[in-house]
């Protein structure tokens, strides 16, 4: 078990980093929204993999995971309308 | 405790009220809310100097599953801040007639905000920070959009910026919950230990917040976001919420951090701060535009604080964090003045440039003489609050001469500071070929924004109790 | 057994990596969004594997279905020469991100042998809390702050797409198909949804869920014209927009006041203190992304 | 009751010129009756306030206020000897000042923003006076420098601001520099109450590197507005500004601060004692003597007359930071009576420039000639501060150069002496022509067909009377205290009051 928990880990933190080099080497902000959904849900895979330790899930971290979804989403939906609004206004 | 509480529910109250039944006179009942706020501040401060630091468990439970609220000095006096600041910002986007088109959004937005401020300067708990972090980043970039369309490219950068320095703090406090299994600052205080996984966290912690708190070299989105805004929410942002991730990040490295860590860490903290003194300062000289140059001011200015936090964990002396919480308060009063007098003669010459000023001592001189009064406190002329806390922050810098370079460093950096300010208020006695007619209207706007520039002033008078506030608190 | 659990734990990690690496780097924005809610749903199942079910049901929801909505209705709004990916590959950045991720894989790993948690102190306070699942548990008592900021935060959300005071969603002539599987669709997220936070009190559900299975709905009846657009006109709306955490933060006041503190319910009404506060927090949150997702209806208009 | 007012009377001598000039800045340009009414108010009002407490000092009382303000270091006023030296030669020159410059502006714009500044740039020197301890010093110090920078931007031209600029950044680094001595010496010794003899001796095996570090920081910031030699540019430059200012501003109260404030460094914060183990004070005096020597070589090749009177203030300033640095008895009075003696015919030497621009436009020193057939009385005024300045008996600053020689004699530095001459020749010769233009030189063109004015009906019209007045009565004060130095009221028994307070054993 420890082996799998390790690898999903892994996988986290890479994820993570992933959406950072996607912030990184994309201009349009539609791309770079959807990075850093990306590296939020690596933060959220971490989170779950953590509460998984345990034989009984930790739900702690999985309901602070659900807050953090619900945080991800009001603030994906604001900066998806406020890139149309200024690109709009680009026009 | 309770009275800390009600400052903090009564904004969000308010805001709800707002929404809800949308009343045409919105004006009265956002000061209302803001008046009240602020006593409940004072007797909150008063009621911590009484009787010390109180701590509260929401809901009840033990410790470690609750979330925790303490009331200490610190953050006490950062409430009475914030309520000062708020009830002045309000009463100026009242009172003047450039902010009329952003008043029906601006309300309930500037009190969701406030109320989310005081939620985070009573918090204790690494989670509950990020959610107020994100209320702060979301209100504080809504904010920015009043300004309508020039102002949207910025306030996105913003926006992105700082959902990215969350999701980096996040990754940190996961991985310290992870470790040690608790998401309280004082249990974690006993429990931290100088390995891999807490060098990373905090690193990855430290990185958000100094994102959000546009520490330098993260400064970049700063002088664009700042400067586009509304007058009142440049005032807002400068002064109060790029402080908010200063607070945590000093929690967390004085308290949280072992010290085999914290004292490589404090030189680094340190240097950065003097790099943001040199090159915000540098960048103020140089920019050609008003708004611009003080946001660009707001960036050196928060190096003091980086520079005071970096000292007090590599020295691990205590008696800086009166000149780091001094800094801040200063530095909130003293900006608050200066992007209200800026906005208000950008507003009424309609240019941003520096040398639409000309002949402002004879237009608009009370907003002159309030963005010289409280740039003097920046510069850190006696005896203003800016003063006392770079007084307070020189004291061990010259006892030892190993640590004079410091000193060099405030010094050029006192010298960048008052060479933008006076860039400013030389540029307001220069003559103007426009008839001088002093403008009536306004005139209330303008004293309002001297007023945080006198209060500023004032700190200085009262410095023997805001000292002692402190003491109590580092005892 | 381990090892075939293992092999499946690894082919799931490498679609998900394979698939965020694709997100980012393929070339058309579309492609990259198609891309991204397929990671979504993978994401979900790697949820479930890992043993949080009401999680993979909110990140499907939410995090696959109103995100990618939301993504969706984006693209359409924009130029299409924005499309394209326009800069090079930046070496920089691929060295600088492995050179990152070595270090971060290695301050990772260790965390999967320290099981310091807070399971066994939930656990204890369980019995109190007035509700059985641990999760809603944690969610609506011992870290009830949190949630009620995190419903200011969807409120704000929507305060500053308001005041961008763009034009609503441009809604095609409604998809027949839509539309006729919307008429269907649309009462089943109903039904669903109050299955669900009624069930959230002892299983894995909860107010955020049904919230965005019933956003879900509403959406749906909207793109196919049965509902009006929403206005921060019509006082209703404005309701059940503020009543989740209105009623959240006067709770959190009597408790304070009358009570034994901020959010210490009374324990005979702690159950019920808590169903009522994920109902309205269910419609809020529904009603808010809804909103989100089709945007404002000018009143003017 | 009397230790009430030994309380008060410090804060209500600041007061006095700090709360009209608020007042001021309220009023609006029409308002000119309340605004003379108000200036005055608080000049006669600081004039007696300074008479009780010349009085009070005289008889030996105690004068002292204090209000907490740092940690270990509280904002202190408090009236000794010194301090009244300084306070009341501003307190009188302000008088004539402002009689001055009420006619020297009548009719310009911006004249409450002017009075406002003026006012509070006379408060501040007097708080700076009165200062109790270094940091109070401090204080006032830096109040001084924001107070006088819209004096010198007054006019609002191009050269205007610029020249605000450079005496900005001149006395900002200054400030600073002070500043960073200040708190340094705080760091070693906390700042108690200055006292004659100064209270760093007990540091001095301990922390010699430090307080070398603080005597040369606070030195080379003070030595900016005491225009000391490789700091004193700002002050030619500052001559942009009206003639009031320049009078009382530049030639009295800034620089005297800087001077004043070396003053209070080397005897009541160092002590001679202290400074002659550092063995700093040679540099001191090398400096110092150099910038004497500078000064009056830069006055020689001005053509401007106010640029001319500029160099010779840097050099005359420096007189007393020499006449200090010698830690002598004798120098110090001259020193301390050369502050006074300095001040009264250097500002009836600006008055005078001020009324040849003023009623004649005339601005060059090659415009001066024949002057004294149209302006005899001006004329005479300043032909009374030149000699004054060159050291010529019985005015005024003979007795000061004298007594300076003499400390000279007494400390075994005879090379000073040759400063002395050096620079007395020096100053000969570049006063000397303009009194020759003035008196004898016919004009370029007869008075009578000057564009400017015709011949006035009587002597005492030659120009406007509230220009006239405050420079033949500021130039009387300077013959008067050079004849009646022996006396007990005059400032030189007032300097030996100080001397033998501070060298009291």
């Amino acid at each position: 078990m420890t082996l799998s928990l390790q690898l999903f880990l892994a996988s986290g933190g890479i994820l993570w980093l992933t959406g950072l080099y996607g912030l990184w080497r994309n201009s349009d902000p539609i791309r770079r929204i959807i990075s850093l959904n990306i590296m939020g849900s690596g933060v959220f895979l971490v989170m779950v993999t953590l509460a998984r330790r345990e034989t009984s899930t930790d739900p702690v971290l999985h309901a602070l995971v659900v807050t953090g979804l619900v945080v991800a989403v009001s603030a994906t939906a604001f900066a998806l309308r406020l890139a149309v609004a200024s690109q709009q206004e680009k026009r | 405790m309770n009275a800390a509480l009600v400052s903090m529910v009564v904004p969000f109250f308010a805001a709800m009220l707002v929404l809800m039944w949308r009343p045409q006179q919105q004006s009265w009942l956002v000061i209302v809310a803001s008046i009240v706020s602020l006593l409940a501040a004072m007797m909150a401060l008063l009621s911590v100097i009484d009787s010390g630091p109180q701590s509260l468990n929401l809901g009840g439970w033990e410790s470690p599953l609750a979330i925790r609220f303490q009331l200490m000095p610190v953050n006490a006096l950062l409430i009475v801040t914030t309520a000062v600041i708020h009830l002045i910002v309000v009463c100026f986007a009242a009172s003047s007639h450039h902010c009329q088109s952003i008043k029906q959004a601006f309300w309930p937005l500037a009190l969701l905000l406030h109320g989310s401020l005081v939620a985070l300067w009573l918090s204790m708990d690494l989670f509950n920070w990020y959610v107020t972090l994100e209320l702060l980043g979301l209100a504080a970039v809504s904010l920015v959009t009043l300004a309508g369309h020039k102002a949207l490219r910025a306030a996105l950068d913003y926006l992105l910026l700082s959902l990215f320095a969350s999701l980096t703090y996040l990754l940190g406090v996961v991985m310290l919950y992870g470790q040690y299994g608790t998401l309280d600052i004082a249990l974690l205080a006993t429990l931290t230990e100088a390995d891999r996984v807490t060098q990373t966290a905090l690193l990855l912690i430290s990185a958000g917040l100094m994102l959000k708190a546009a520490l330098w070299p993260l400064h970049l989105w700063l002088p664009a976001a700042h400067s586009s805004a509304p007058t009142p929410v440049s005032a807002l942002l400068s002064a109060l919420v790029v402080k908010a991730p200063l607070f945590i990040l000093w929690l967390l490295w004085s308290r949280v951090a072992p010290s085999e860590l914290a004292v490589p860490m404090g030189f680094w903290l340190a240097l950065l701060g003097g790099g943001a003194l040199m090159i915000g300062g540098w960048s103020a000289c140089r920019t050609p535009h008003l708004k611009t140059l003080v946001a660009y001011s707001t960036v050196a200015q928060l190096g003091y604080g980086l520079l005071a936090l970096g000292l007090l964990l590599h020295w691990q002396l205590n008696d800086l964090q009166a000149a780091l919480w001094l800094f801040v308060v200063a530095h909130a009063l003293a900006k608050t003045s200066m992007f209200l007098a800026a906005g208000e003669i950008q507003a009424s010459t309609g240019k941003k440039r520096l040398n639409s000023l000309r002949g402002m001592t004879l237009t608009m001189p009370v907003a002159l003489f309030a963005f010289a009064v409280a740039g003097g406190s920046l510069i850190g002329l006696p005896p203003s609050g800016g003063f006392i806390a770079k007084w307070l922050l020189i004291q061990p810098m010259l006892i030892e001469p190993a640590h004079w370079p410091w000193a060099l460093l405030v010094i050029i950096a006192t010298l960048l500071s008052a060479a933008y300010v006076f860039r400013v208020v030389s540029q307001g006695f220069r003559q103007s070929s426009v008839s001088a007619t002093a403008t009536e209207h306004g005139k209330s706007a303008q004293w309002l924004a001297l007023l945080p520039a006198i209060l500023v002033w004032l700190m200085a008078l009262f410095s023997e109790p805001l000292l002692q506030l402190m003491d109590v608190f580092s005892a | 057994m381990a090892a075939s659990e293992l092999i499946l734990d690894l082919i799931l990690c490498l679609v998900l990596l394979s698939l965020a690496v694709a997100v980012v780097e393929v070339k058309r924005l579309y492609d990259s969004i198609i891309l991204f809610i397929a990671f979504g749903l993978i994401l979900s199942i790697t949820w479930a594997r890992l043993g949080a079910p009401d999680l993979a049901l909110a990140e499907a929801a939410i995090g696959a279905g109103i995100t990618g909505v939301l993504l969706m209705a984006a693209y359409a709004n924009l130029a299409p020469k924005k499309h394209l990916q326009n800069s090079h590959r930046s070496w920089l950045a691929v060295g600088f991100s492995l050179a990152a991720m070595v270090w971060l894989v290695l301050s990772l790993i260790p965390l999967a042998d320290s099981p310091e948690s807070l399971v066994a102190v939930a656990e204890q306070a369980m019995a109190d809390s007035g509700v059985t699942h641990p999760v809603t548990a944690v969610l609506l008592n011992f870290r009830a702050w949190d949630t009620l900021l995190e419903l200011v935060v969807l409120l704000l959300a929507l305060l500053g797409m308001q005041q961008l005071r763009l034009p609503s969603l441009k809604i095609a002539y409604p998809w027949p198909l839509l539309n006729a599987w919307g008429r269907y669709l649309a009462p089943l997220t109903i039904v669903i949804g109050g299955y669900l936070l009624w069930r959230g009190s002892s299983g894995p559900g909860g107010a955020f869920q049904s919230g965005a299975l019933l956003a879900a709905g509403l959406i749906v009846l909207r793109l196919n014209h049965v509902i009006p657009g929403l206005s921060w006109q019509h006082a209703w709306l404005r309701c059940s927009v503020l009543c989740g955490a209105g009623f959240f933060l006067i709770i959190a006041c009597l408790t304070a006041w009358l009570g034994q503190g901020w959010l210490d319910y009374p324990a005979s009404y702690s159950a019920s203190l808590i169903f009522i506060i994920e109902f309205l927090a269910t419609i809020s949150i529904a009603v808010t992304l809804a909103w989100l997702v089709t945007g404002q209806q000018e009143a003017a208009s | 009751m009397m230790t009430d007012i030994q309380t008060i009377l410090p804060v209500a001598i600041v007061l006095s010129s700090l709360i009209p000039g608020l007042l001021i800045f309220s009023l609006k340009e029409s308002q000119h009756r309340l605004r003379i009414t108000l200036n005055l108010a608080g000049v006669f009002s600081k004039l007696l306030l300074v008479g009780w407490m010349l009085h009070g000092v005289s008889q030996g009382q105690q004068f002292s206020f204090n209000i907490t303000f740092l940690p270990g270091a509280d904002l202190i006023l408090q009236g000794d000897a010194l301090s009244l030296q300084f306070v009341a030669l501003s307190s009188v020159l302000w008088l004539a000042t402002t009689i001055y410059a009420i006619g020297y502006l009548e009719g310009s714009a911006f004249r409450s923003r002017f009075f406002g500044y003026f006012s509070l740039c006379v408060s501040a020197t007097v708080g700076l006076a009165l200062a109790g301890n270094l940091v109070t010093f401090l204080v006032f110090y830096e109040l001084l420098t924001l107070a006088t920078f819209p004096l010198v931007v007054h006019r609002g031209t191009d050269a205007a601001i610029r020249a605000g600029k450079v005496y900005l950044a001149y006395t900002v680094s200054g400030g600073v520099l002070v500043l960073m001595g200040v708190a340094l010496l705080h760091a070693l010794a906390g700042t108690p109450d200055f006292i004659p003899g100064g209270y760093l001796s007990p540091l001095v095996d301990q922390h010699q590197a430090g307080l070398t570090l603080a005597f040369v920081l606070m030195v080379l910031g003070l030595g900016v507005k005491a225009a000391l030699l490789p700091v004193h540019g700002w002050l030619p430059q500052a001559m942009v500004a009206p003639a009031p200012v320049s009078a009382l501003l530049h030639a009295v109260a800034v620089v005297k601060a800087g001077a004043f404030g070396i003053i209070r460094l080397v005897y009541d914060v160092y002590g001679i004692e202290t400074l002659s183990l550092l063995q700093l004070t040679e540099g001191l005096m090398i400096l110092a003597a150099a910038t004497i020597i500078y000064g009056s070589i830069r006055a020689l090749q001005q053509t401007e007359i106010k640029k001319r009177l500029a160099y010779s203030t840097v050099s005359q300033v420096s007189y007393i930071t020499l006449g200090v640095a010698m830690l002598g008895p004798i120098a110090a009075i001259g020193a301390l009576v050369h502050l006074v003696h300095q001040g009264l015919m250097k500002i009836t030497l600006f008055f005078c420039a001020g009324n040849f621009a003023e009623t004649l436009n005339i601005h060059h020193i090659r415009e001066m000639n024949g002057l004294g057939q149209r302006m005899p009385l001006t004329m005479a005024a300043f032909t009374i501060g030149a000699l004054g300045m060159i050291g010529v008996p019985p005015i005024a600053g003979f007795i000061s150069k004298w007594y300076l020689g003499l400390g000279a004699l007494e400390t075994g530095q005879s090379w000073i002496l040759w400063v002395f001459v050096c620079s007395g020749l020096l100053n000969a010769a570049y006063f000397l022509p303009l009194l020759y233009r003035g008196w004898f030189a016919k004009p370029a063109v007869e008075w009578a067909a000057h564009p400017q004015a015709k011949r006035p009906a009587s002597v005492w019209n030659e120009t406007h009377w509230m220009l006239l007045w405050p420079t033949l009565f500021t130039a009387l004060l300077a013959i008067v205290t050079g004849i009646l130095a022996g006396s007990d009221f005059s400032p030189l028994a007032w300097a030996q009051l100080i001397v033998a307070r501070e060298f009291a054993p």
